[in-house]
Order: C-alpha cells, then structure tokens, then sequence
C-alpha cells in the first residue's frame, strides 16, 4: 500500500517530456518532488503564471509571487506571468497537458466530487470546475477509501458533482484505474506493491474490471 | 485640462454608496486594493455586493468590510480563511454566489470586451449549470454566463501614470487588468505613480482608458497568507 | 460652403476634454489638427494604439509604429500598445467616447453605407462595421453630394450597409445634421457659413427638419 | 529535453501541407512573420486558406504567395492594394471571405480561450449577418460568431525565449499574440532569440506554453506600406 509520498511518485512517471502541467492542493502538489531531472515540465498555476518554481528560502518571500494555494513561491528561468482570465484561457483551449487533483469521489463513469459536502461548510470550488471541464487528460491523486472505511471509487457519486465524464485515471493508495467513460467501469491497470486483487476489489464500489494478469505498480 | 490622478483613497472611491456593485481585485490577500478596502471601512458604506475571487481573511482584505456588515452579497470563487465570514453565512446576515475560478475571470473578460455572455464548459452537469442555458457546439456542452455589470472596480497595480496606464507585478496581476477592464468607473490604486512618458507603452498590461482615477496608495501592508519557504540545501 | 477642413474644424467642436477618440481615414484625420491646445484628447487607432501622435519626422519613420491607415506615425508621452483583440474589446464595450468617420450614404434612420459599391471591387471594411455598431458617439463627416450632385442624406441607403440606426450626428460641407433614428429625419442643426436653407433641402433627399432658427456655425 | 527552437523557417514550417488553413499574424506589413512567408513561397505549398488581417502588397507579405496562386480562400477584413489579388478575384481563381476587423480578432481570441463562439453587434443589419444566429442582449441584438480553427499560426514577434515566450514591439504586436493563442501548431520568428530567463516575465505578451517552435529569422525588411512623414517646424 502507498503513503502519500508514493502515489505522487506513481503519477510523476506519467509526467513526459515537455508537459504543461497544473498541480491542486493535497498529494498533486508532492507530485512536483518526483519528476525525473532529465525531463522538463512546466507547471502551470492558474492564478496566473508559467514555470513555477520550489518555495523560497527563508527571507526570500515575494508577498507579490503566489500560487493557486496562496503559498509563498519562486519563478524558474522561462517563467511567463498573466491575468486570471488568460490563465484559463489556456486551461480551456487545452494548452495545458496534464491537470493533477484531488476528489472526494469518482464514478465509474468519470464524474467527479471534490467540493462540497452537504451540511458542512463550503468555501468554494476555485477554478476545480473549469479544470475538469476543460482538461483533456486528467489524473485524479485519492485515497481509495474514506475514513469511514468506504470506497470513493463510486457506481454514482453522491456527493455535489464538480464535474461530469471527465476522469479517466484515478490513482490511489491501491492501484491505478483507467475509467471506461462511454460504458462505466474501473479498469485496474496496476497494483500498488503488496497489495491483493482482493483488497483492491474491496475497496471499490463502482464496476471494477480486472484483466488477466495485473502488474506491479514500478516506482 | 481634466486629469485622472485624485490625491487619496477618500477622493478616489467618492461616489460609492450603499447598494452598489464593487468588483475588487486581487487573489487571496495578493494584489488587493488596501487603501480603498480601508477608506470603504472607515466610511461605512454598506449594503454592498462584491465580485471578487476571495473574500479575504478575518482582519484583513474584505474581511475587513465583513467584520464591519458592509457587504450584502460575495460574489467569489472561494472563500475559506475567513471565520466572521462562516458566522455571517451560516446566520443568514450574507448571500454568497460561488462562481467557478475561471467563469469569474471571462465574465470580467466580456464585460471589458463588450461581449454580453460567453461559453465555458466549467460546471456543465453541476449545480451551477441550474438555469442556464446549455449549448453544444462541436459535442460538448457549454454554459452560456452573463458579463459582469459594476458600479465601480477596485484595483491594485504596481506602477501607474497619470494618464491611468497600469503595470502590476508578478502574481499581484491576477484578476485585476480584467476588472479594471469591467467597472463603469475603476480606481487604480498603485505603489509607483509616475508622469504619462515614463513608462514603455509595451509594457503596459491596463491600457489608461479603462482608468478613471488614480492614486499612490500608502503604507502596503501586502500580507502574506500562507508563507511557506523551503530549506537552504 | 465648407471645404475639407472646415468640415474637420466645425467637427472638432464637439470633442471634449478627456476623450478618447478614433478618427477614421479622409476628413476626420484632419481633425486632429483642429483640436484646441487646452484640451487633451487621446487618439486611438484600432490596430492597436493610444495614445497616438503626429507623423513623424523624415528619417525617423518606425516601420514598426503605423496607424490603421498603415502610416508611419508617432507615440505621445502616456501612450499604450495592445493587440487587436483588446483595442476592439474597448470598442465593443464603450470606452471609447468619440468616433469620427466617412460615409458615402447616410439614411434618416441613421443607417449608414461605406464600404461596398456594387459592381465595384470590393476592399473590405476593416474595423468599420466593429466601429459603427458599438460607438454610442458618432460623427460622420462626409460631402452632402456625390460626384453626380446626389445627396447621400437619404430617406434609405441604396449601397450595402455598413451599420443600422447608429448615426446621430453628420457634418457636411453645408450643414450640421441630428438623426432622430427612432422616428427618421434629419434635424437641422447649423449651416455652414454663407450657406441657405434651400442649399441645404436642395442637397438632401431624406426628411429634413428645419426649426424656425438656424444658426450658423462659428468656427 | 525536447527543445521549441528550430533552425530556420524551413524547419518551423515542416508539416504544413497542401489545403491547410493557416493564421498570418502582421497588419498590412507591420509584424508579418516575413521569413515564413518566404519559406511557404519557397516550398511552393498550395490550396491555403489564410487567415491574416490584410493580403499584403503585389510583392511583399502574402502578395507573394498569391503571385504563385497558392493561396486557394483568403479571410481577411481588408484587402486593397494588391493588383494580383484583384485580377485573381476577379477571374473567380481565390475565394474572399471579408469579416469585419473586431470579429476577426475576437474569433482569434475566442480560439486561443477555449470560447467555441462569441457575440458582437459587429454587422448586424447588414450582409455580413446572413445566416448567421442573431440574439438579443439588453435590448441590443448581436451575432454569435464561431471561434476559428487554424492548422498553423504563424506569427512574429521581436524577442523570444527558448521557452516559447514572445514579446512585441509597438504597434507590430496587432494580431500576432492572438493569432498565436489560437493555432493548433503555432510559429514564432523572432528577431532577437534569447535564453530562457532573460526576458522579464512580466514584460512577456505572448507566454511560451502557446508556442510550440520558435526560431530567430533572418534579413528582416520590415518594409513600410504608408511613408508618411510631417515638415520640421
């Protein structure tokens, strides 16, 4: 089974040569740590900037230089800066290659929840609606199972919909999914080290399609 | 000659009355316009709908106007950070319209572009598409929003000349060329006011004619909400 | 009877300190020349300028500073470059207080045709149409005659449309005209010096409303 | 590391065939991606439709492609002085499709946005709407207008990065940043190319993420359509 740290590490090897790629809060952001020297990736951050670049040292904050979680950050060499409506300009004519979040839940189907819960609180859905909409290729970074011991992978979501038939790959504690968007389904793809069909089995409650032979995740 | 340059935030936000439309820009506590969000504190002018992408923290940004029950209504597309705020909602004292990130943007965008509504695929098959129109081209289903309509926009550059050109820097940008862009009247407040000549016109990110008044702004504060730095190696 | 720049001259009247303006090609370039020292006016040309200036002096032409007219021409101190997405976006949503164009047929409806002669090679409208549609302030300046003696002050345009119902104001070479676009007719507002109520019937088709006094222009 | 930098013109405008559409940054000849040009009338490639503001002059800009009939539909808002233009139009060899100037760059925007369509009271009530939706806003109708699709747009800028990023010079910007939102492959030349971190990124127009190759051309003529001078007083 994964900790956080390996989930990012498994999504980093889908990371290629060349890609835009716009990171959420949570495990996307660890993402970053993993991406391998010999290839170059510009991360995109939709506040409005190009090419961002690690925290700063200490001293060094820019109250001027944020990202999309409001976190002190630097530019790297390349670095291009724009207005919030450029930034999902781009998000939206799918210049950007790779869009990495979080949810709450995901149907077989690819809808997706990761806003709102009834009778808690809500703060909003930043630009999480515009992403999944527009992303053409998106890996969604979850815990398979709540705390409650329930599967997040869902026949239906239950939750507030942030967007629909949009997530066609879940990576997870367990394994990493491909979701079949036309007919519904989780097809499992690769197991986590150590971990059983079984335990992947249950811990799914939409469709789960298992091919003959399902390899080891490689990190 | 007429000019655009006013002498404060007082002078600057003069005619802002209760009830109105603001748009303010900024993202998070970066790039707001402090000095207007004070002078808006210190005149107490309420009943006021906001448009803008956050709503600031407990004492600072317009959480300062929240603590003080000026607005009526947020417009924004996230708003945690912000407890006063929670209270308010829950006990029914504020509206809150949640507007994805970008449908934010580009409705800025048409109001400063003439353009009445626009398309975006952003919340088709939530609850935000409730009402609205929906429209396929080439496939995909699109949301038709409406452009914005202000009375005023609140914006925060880094240099500014007294012909209204703005240049903002680094992520301070943000939403605010495309609110100035949108406001019937927008107020640039800036850190640098410099004479029309001193800065290169391809520089320029807000065009002087979407800018009614101008003014150099005090005592930036420019709050850090979440400062995170990493170890010298 | 005015000539070319007597038209520019009466029109310069009407423009106010603070504007900013577009000036068409012809007659309303001549304006520029006429507006008083003690107002300042920002001239927009829609390739993507404010700010504009003179020509400029033999040996310092920029073939990288032209005009909408494709001349050579200067930037004044305060000035500002966009692309042409933006300089429309001002147009489309108003900012721009004053627009001065040519015409060669106007209707009492404020319908206005300038860029197409059936039979004629046609040469496109540039930013005509973009022009005429969103300005709430115009002003055409154009001779009342054609080459053959025909007014172009009609009751209908014959010539393609270039815009419907957005002419309020026309300076000729014999008169100042008010549109009313909700009910039709030209109102007339002053003749040109030395000019004759019946000059001006004799040189317009449309309905002309004359009021018991007719000032002349002071110029 | 995969690299945007191309050697020449050559290189840059590898995989643009026969019957494409492509968009021509420049107004008039202000800003025109010159060595491409060349290179597209050097490899002879035909049956193009152009997407370009003007069709430039008898033997500069597009005037030479259409010298060689390569050109097969020209979409533009303005197209006089070009004698060859007019005989090939004329003959009834190159289709012409005029659209009004705001609407060409708005539709080049809405490309580069991800908007499948925009409004614009450009044209209502005359021919340019036929057939085409009109909607009612305000009490103000409109047209809806389609967000073009281009194979390549070809753009020039005057400095570059390795990065793709793209900064113009005065009133050369024009169309180009739009047009280089909105190919699906989109050619920079630049006059001056430099590392990745030498141009500041906020003085960049045109961000790298919308380029995909980028090479510094050659021999730039930067000729001048209207020489329009005034006396020394």
């Amino acid at each position: 089974m994964l900790d956080k740290n390996g989930i990012a590490k498994r999504i980093a090897q889908e990371i290629r040569d060349g890609y835009y790629v716009n990171l959420g809060i949570g495990i996307p952001t660890l993402v970053a740590n993993y991406i391998p020297e010999y290839i170059e990736v510009v991360l995109q951050s939709e506040n409005g900037l190009l090419g961002m670049g690690p925290f700063p040292l200490e001293g060094m904050e820019d109250p001027d230089l944020i990202n999309a979680g409001k976190q002190t950050i630097t530019m790297l060499p390349g670095s291009a800066v724009f207005d919030s409506a450029m930034s999902f300009g781009m998000i939206r004519a799918q210049k950007v290659d790779l869009t990495i979040l979080g949810a709450m839940e995901i149907s077989e189907y690819g809808d997706i929840a990761n806003w709102k819960i009834p009778g808690k609180l809500v703060k909003g859905m930043g630009g999480a609606m515009d992403l999944v909409a527009s992303a053409k290729n998106i890996i969604v970074a979850m815990q398979q199972v709540n705390k409650a011991g329930e599967s997040k992978l869902l026949p239906r979501c239950t939750l507030p919909l942030t967007g629909v038939r949009c997530i066609r790959k879940v990576v997870t504690e367990l394994a990493v999914f491909e979701i079949d968007i036309d007919h519904g389904g989780f097809h499992l793809l690769e197991r986590a080290p150590g971990v059983s069909i079984t335990q992947i089995r249950n811990a799914t409650a939409g469709r789960l399609f298992v091919p003959d032979h399902v390899p080891e995740m490689q990190l | 000659m007429i000019t655009k340059v006013v002498k404060n935030a007082s002078e600057a936000i003069s005619g802002i009355t209760d009830g109105m439309t603001l748009m303010l820009g900024g993202f998070g506590l970066c790039g707001i316009p402090e000095n207007c969000i004070k002078e808006l504190v210190n005149q107490g002018i309420s009943g006021l709908t906001c448009i803008s992408n956050n709503a600031g923290v407990d004492d600072f940004g317009i959480g300062l106007m929240l603590k003080k029950r000026q607005v009526k209504k947020m417009i924004a597309s996230y708003v945690g950070e912000n407890a006063e705020f929670e209270r308010q909602l829950l006990s029914g004292e504020l509206e809150v319209e949640l507007i994805p990130q970008g449908t934010l943007a580009t409705r800025c965008l048409a109001a400063g572009y003439g353009m009445p509504a626009i398309f975006t695929p952003a919340g088709v098959g939530t609850e935000i598409a409730e009402g609205k129109e929906i429209r396929n081209f080439g496939g995909k289903d699109y949301l038709m929003e409406m452009a914005f309509e202000a009375d005023f926009a609140l914006v925060k550059a880094w240099k500014g000349d007294t012909a209204g050109n703005l240049i903002y820097r680094r992520t301070a940008r943000n939403f605010n060329p495309i609110m100035a862009m949108a406001g019937k009247i927008t107020v640039a407040e800036v850190e640098v006011l410099v004479a029309a000549g001193e800065l290169d016109p391809d520089h320029i990110h807000t065009p002087g004619i979407y800018v009614h008044r101008i003014f150099q702004g005090t005592d930036y504060e420019k709050r850090i909400e979440q400062r995170t730095v990493r170890n010298a190696v």
